[in-house]
């Protein structure tokens, strides 16, 4: 079972590499770019084969480990 | 390094310093306490217990597991942080430098968090910061001054987390190194034992290598080890 | 298992010469298998073999009173006095760092800290000599700025501290940069590790990370040979470094080898696991005998070409005593890092290695490691040479502004502040840095210990392409006395030669020149090589190779730290004092590059003997306490000398030329 | 019209973070976890509204910034 978790800072936290990807991606013409965010895409392969079996487990590892509560937000994508 | 020429705090406080798997500022800590006149014993990360008689705790500087993921985010999962926590809620004085900020924050032990520096490149060079908070060090003798001290690090602008208001120990003075929030260079928690700075007063001590003014706040740190020792 | 049919045609893909191919036959009597094929291609090429470069270098003095190891080893060992030595090199890494900046620079830092702590050394100052293209070119930005932070990754997070070294703009580095690293360790003399598989019997075993496909033909294609159009497809074989990893292996082998268990050590470097086992073999003149089944793998299907020949980095080949393994095995299990037991010493001089039960290589050490070719490639003085060497410097329009010129030189890229560079490095980790960077040298003090280290490194590639011969004395002059103003003995230097093409005449000239140059003025001076690295093929087809560039890593000794002598002024009041002998010579000046565009005339006159007792001037008067600050008038003249002396302190200066 | 960009190391390229992260996910006591990957998610905000020029706008992006071509691969995922 193949799960991904993306990771991303919290609306209004500092973001300096979205910011200098902004304007890095405008230096290169891109205008049309009105904001950029980055943060971590984690895949992760597990041995269970029950989605929600799967999906607890991540979720657990995203409270503890994955994700800082104070700056990041998580999504869990169950990919097969 | 020589031997302090000054008279070090009586009795000789005895503290500790926190090593982790990446940790590299841990020796440089040790010796900067010893060179104050300290007695300073290394604590493997998976001990679960501190030694005995222990008055204050140094977390040092380094990159702890890599920095991998987040600084300091795998290191709290260490099995002597438990014995850590308990040491600093009996009141015991602990000075989180760096990544030892870093993870202070990440294991919760302080509020917030450090993201990475603005302009995304790791910064070494000497700065000067201010002492915001007099109360931490029961009025010891620098209120207000302004300490020159080198800062080394690339994930160090402090983000306060809304639920838990920062008590402002250090800010740094007419600029921002790395877009922290309102300049904030060191916070303490709402007790005021638990400290964490980003600069490294461990490498502003010995007058041949640069400036000392870290010497004056690792031996504020040591006399309020002392004073917690002695209250017992 | 099918494996490619080995044939001329698969030979001269791998680089080798029709007559190395033949030569290969004969050494084995028979058609050697697709592994054995791959084995002779990655020793035999120019970076491991140094079969153009090795008649120059036997020119080069290697001794002296001081030197406990001299070239041979993975890096160079001097004594530095009360028990201590410094085991010192320079590396280059200068193809990968084109193909890949980050990872590229990164791996070139891993590699020169593995050279030093497989001595048992540790490593305690790294400095970086980058030569990049025009500054004005987004691609030299992008190269620039990813080169820097891959050192600064790696070194930062590993905890070796960045103290010196330099960067140089010159528009022949533009398709071919360079990034040589240099490491300074220390060891005592009793703990010193040589790299060779002794003693039938004992033990060969596997320490570190597990082997990938990074980087195959890593050091046979992609540094010994030019770019052309198929170096795109070459990019998926840049190698990518953990410098955590490597901080663990760094903490376990220095603890594996105070267990008195280990016989030999060396690191997996170029060309991996064949280079590091036919090298301890060679030395010690003995045989292994090797299972790849044994070898921990981070992929699946590996053949045994491809374990043989990947570079991935982190890992270390050991041989340990025999019955005492499992001593160094708990080391390495406490500090979580892969260990196995991949083969055992034989006596009969020869390599056999095993995979999945079939024997797949089995051949003679000697005539590989020892006997590679040598080549005497042919010389020819360029042949724009003199008229490049002429300069009629009358004719040039005088300065009609000379503060406006003073400002443009010092924020010109070659002389302007290198701040923006090495503050991204930790100068401070293990609280040794007296003298940080920024100077004409960087010091360290040795831990618990009064002892002063002085480092440089120095080329000026614009003397080097317009006399290589003198040129490289140069380097090695300037070298020496950015150590020396600081109050330092010049001991010993380490070198990493940075050629062109060796089979076009022009650019074997160059090398063979700057060799000559550099014996002539290391015997002058008295200060011998004690190790080294060539990188040849610096160049781009069609559009010629860079300027020689002999870079020289220099290592000298304060006997008491606190006397050091820092660069900048500092009190007010004090004499500035002008030493040696100031001459009419422009010629290869950074001034005639920034101001009028020429790179034209014979580099100035160099008085070896007068620069010996200018040395030993300089450490008498730092001794004695009789300077506050000195610094050495090179790039950019006196002028940025004396700026460079009041930038540095803030402490303004009146001057009567 | 959002677009995001999920950038990760290459197969068979070393992803020292990746290694790092599975093992400490095995000290919690996560064991399930056979393998774990860190790559880059990048959320960009586009002013156009068709999906073919967002899609060959971030496609320039990925091959002239967001991705090393050298190490990593990357995918395209047009949100709304």
């Amino acid at each position: 079972m193949t799960v991904q978790v993306l990771v991303s800072p919290k609306e209004g936290v500092l973001d300096p590499e979205g910011r200098a990807l902004q304007s890095a991606l405008h230096d290169l013409g891109h205008a049309a770019v009105n904001s950029a965010r980055v943060g971590r895409v984690i895949t992760l392969e597990l041995e269970t084969s029950s989605k929600e079996v799967a999906r607890d487990q991540v979720r657990e590892m995203c409270e503890k480990l994955l994700a800082n509560p104070v700056i990041e937000q998580y999504e869990i994508v169950i990919l097969e | 390094m020589p031997k302090a020429d000054h008279p070090s705090p009586h009795p000789k406080p005895r503290v500790g310093v926190l090593v982790f798997p990446g940790s590299n500022d841990d020796r440089d800590l040790a010796r900067a306490f010893e060179f104050l006149g300290a007695d300073v014993e290394m604590i493997w990360h998976k001990d679960r217990r501190l030694p005995q008689g222990l008055m204050g705790l140094g977390v040092p500087g380094g990159f702890s597991y890599g920095d991998y993921l987040r600084a300091g985010a795998m290191a709290r999962f260490s099995p002597v942080m438990p014995a850590v926590a308990n040491f600093a809620r009996d009141g015991f004085p602990l000075m989180g430098i760096c990544n030892g900020f870093q993870i202070l924050c990440e294991s919760g032990l302080l509020p917030g968090a450090l993201v990475r520096n603005r302009d995304l490149r790791f910064i070494c060079r000497d700065i000067s910061i201010s002492v915001e908070d007099a109360g931490l060090f029961r009025g010891q003798t620098f209120d207000g001054a302004t300490l020159n001290i080198p800062i080394k690090h690339g994930e160090g602008a402090y983000v306060p987390d809304p639920q838990r208001k920062p008590r402002v120990a250090f800010r740094y003075v007419a600029e921002n190194p790395n877009g922290t929030t309102d300049a904030i260079a060191g916070i303490a928690n709402e007790e005021g034992n638990v400290l964490g700075l980003m600069p490294h007063p461990e490498h502003a001590v010995d007058p041949l290598l640069g400036g000392t003014d870290g010497a004056i706040l690792l031996r504020a740190f040591l006399a309020l080890a002392l004073e917690r020792a002695n209250s017992e | 298992m099918s494996e490619p049919e080995v044939n001329l045609q698969l030979g001269r893909e791998h680089g080798l010469t029709d007559q190395e191919y033949e030569r290969m036959l004969e050494i084995l009597g028979r058609v050697p298998s697709y592994s054995e094929l791959g084995i002779f291609s990655v020793m035999w090429a120019e970076h491991c073999s140094y079969k153009s470069s090795k008649n120059h270098l036997m020119t080069l003095p290697t001794d002296g009173p001081q030197v406990i190891q001299g070239p041979g080893e993975n890096a160079g060992v001097v004594d530095i006095g009360e028990g201590y030595a410094a085991v010192f090199k320079i590396e280059s890494h200068n193809h990968p760092s084109y193909v890949e900046p980050h990872a590229g620079a990164a791996t070139g830092v891993g590699g020169i800290l593995r050279d030093i702590f497989t001595m048992g050394a540790r490593p305690l100052a790294s400095l970086n000599s980058l030569r990049f293209g025009p500054l004005d070119e987004a691609r030299q930005r992008y190269l620039l700025r990813n080169v820097v932070s891959g050192i600064a990754d790696y070194g930062n997070c590993f905890g070796c501290a960045t103290v010196g070294g330099e960067v140089t703009f010159h528009p022949d580095y533009r398709n071919n940069i360079l990034v040589n690293a240099m490491n300074v360790g220390i060891v005592r003399h009793d703990q010193i590790f040589l790299a060779n598989a002794s003693g039938e019997g004992n033990p060969v075993l596997y320490v570190g990370s597990k082997t990938g496909r990074d980087g195959i033909h890593g050091a046979s294609l992609l540094a010994s040979s030019e770019f052309d159009e198929h170096t795109e497809e070459m990019r998926p074989t840049v190698q990518v470094g953990d410098p955590f990893t490597e901080k663990l292996l760094l903490e376990a082998c220095l603890e594996a080898m105070r267990t008195g268990a280990i016989v030999g050590i060396q690191d997996m470097g170029a060309a991996g696991l064949t280079c590091s086992s036919f090298e301890m073999a060679s030395r010690a003149g003995t045989g292994i005998e090797m299972d790849l089944d044994l070898v921990p793998q981070r992929e699946e299907g590996m053949t045994p070409y491809e374990l043989l020949l990947s570079e991935s980095q982190e890992r270390m080949l050991l041989v340990a005593e025999r019955g005492r393994e499992s001593e160094i095995e708990d080391v390495f299990k406490k500090w979580d890092l892969d260990y196995a037991t991949v083969g055992t010493v034989t006596g009969d001089g020869r390599m056999r290695i095993r995979w999945h039960g079939e024997t797949v290589v089995d051949i003679p050490i000697d005539p590989i490691a020892q006997a590679a070719p040598v080549y005497d490639r042919p010389v020819q003085v360029p042949a724009d040479l003199t008229a490049r060497q002429q300069l009629d410097a009358a004719s040039l329009p005088s300065e009609m502004n000379l503060s406006k010129t003073l400002l443009e030189l010092l924020g010109s890229p070659n002389l302007c502040s290198r701040e923006w560079v090495y503050q991204q490095y930790d100068q401070l980790v293990q609280s040794s840095t007296v003298l940080r960077p920024g100077g004409d040298a960087a010091v360290v003090r040795v831990p618990d210990t009064e002892i002063g280290l002085a480092m440089s490194t120095d080329c000026n590639p614009r003397y080097c392409r317009l006399d290589p011969y003198l040129g490289a004395q140069h380097a090695v002059a300037e070298a020496a006395r950015n150590v020396a103003v600081t109050g330092a003995t010049p001991l010993a230097l380490t070198n990493c030669l940075n050629f062109g093409n060796p089979e076009r005449p022009e650019s074997m000239w160059e090398f063979a020149e700057a060799v000559r140059g550099m014996g002539d003025a290391c015997r002058a001076l008295g200060i011998p090589v004690v190790s080294g690295n060539v990188s040849l093929y610096n160049e781009t087809s069609g559009e010629g190779s860079i300027p020689p560039t002999p870079t020289i890593g220099m290592l000298g000794r304060l006997e008491n730290v606190a006397m050091r002598v820092p660069t900048g002024f500092t009190a007010e009041g004090d004499a500035v004092l002008l030493v040696g002998e100031t001459l009419d010579e422009l010629g290869g000046s950074e001034y005639l590059a920034v101001r009028h565009g020429i790179e034209r005339g014979a580099p100035p006159r160099l008085d070896l003997l007068a620069e010996k007792r200018l040395h030993a001037f300089l450490v008498a008067a730092a001794s004695q306490s009789l300077l506050h600050s000195a610094h050495d008038t090179a790039d950019g003249g006196l002028a940025i000398a004396i700026a460079e002396s009041a930038i540095f302190s803030g402490i303004g200066v009146d001057v009567e030329l």
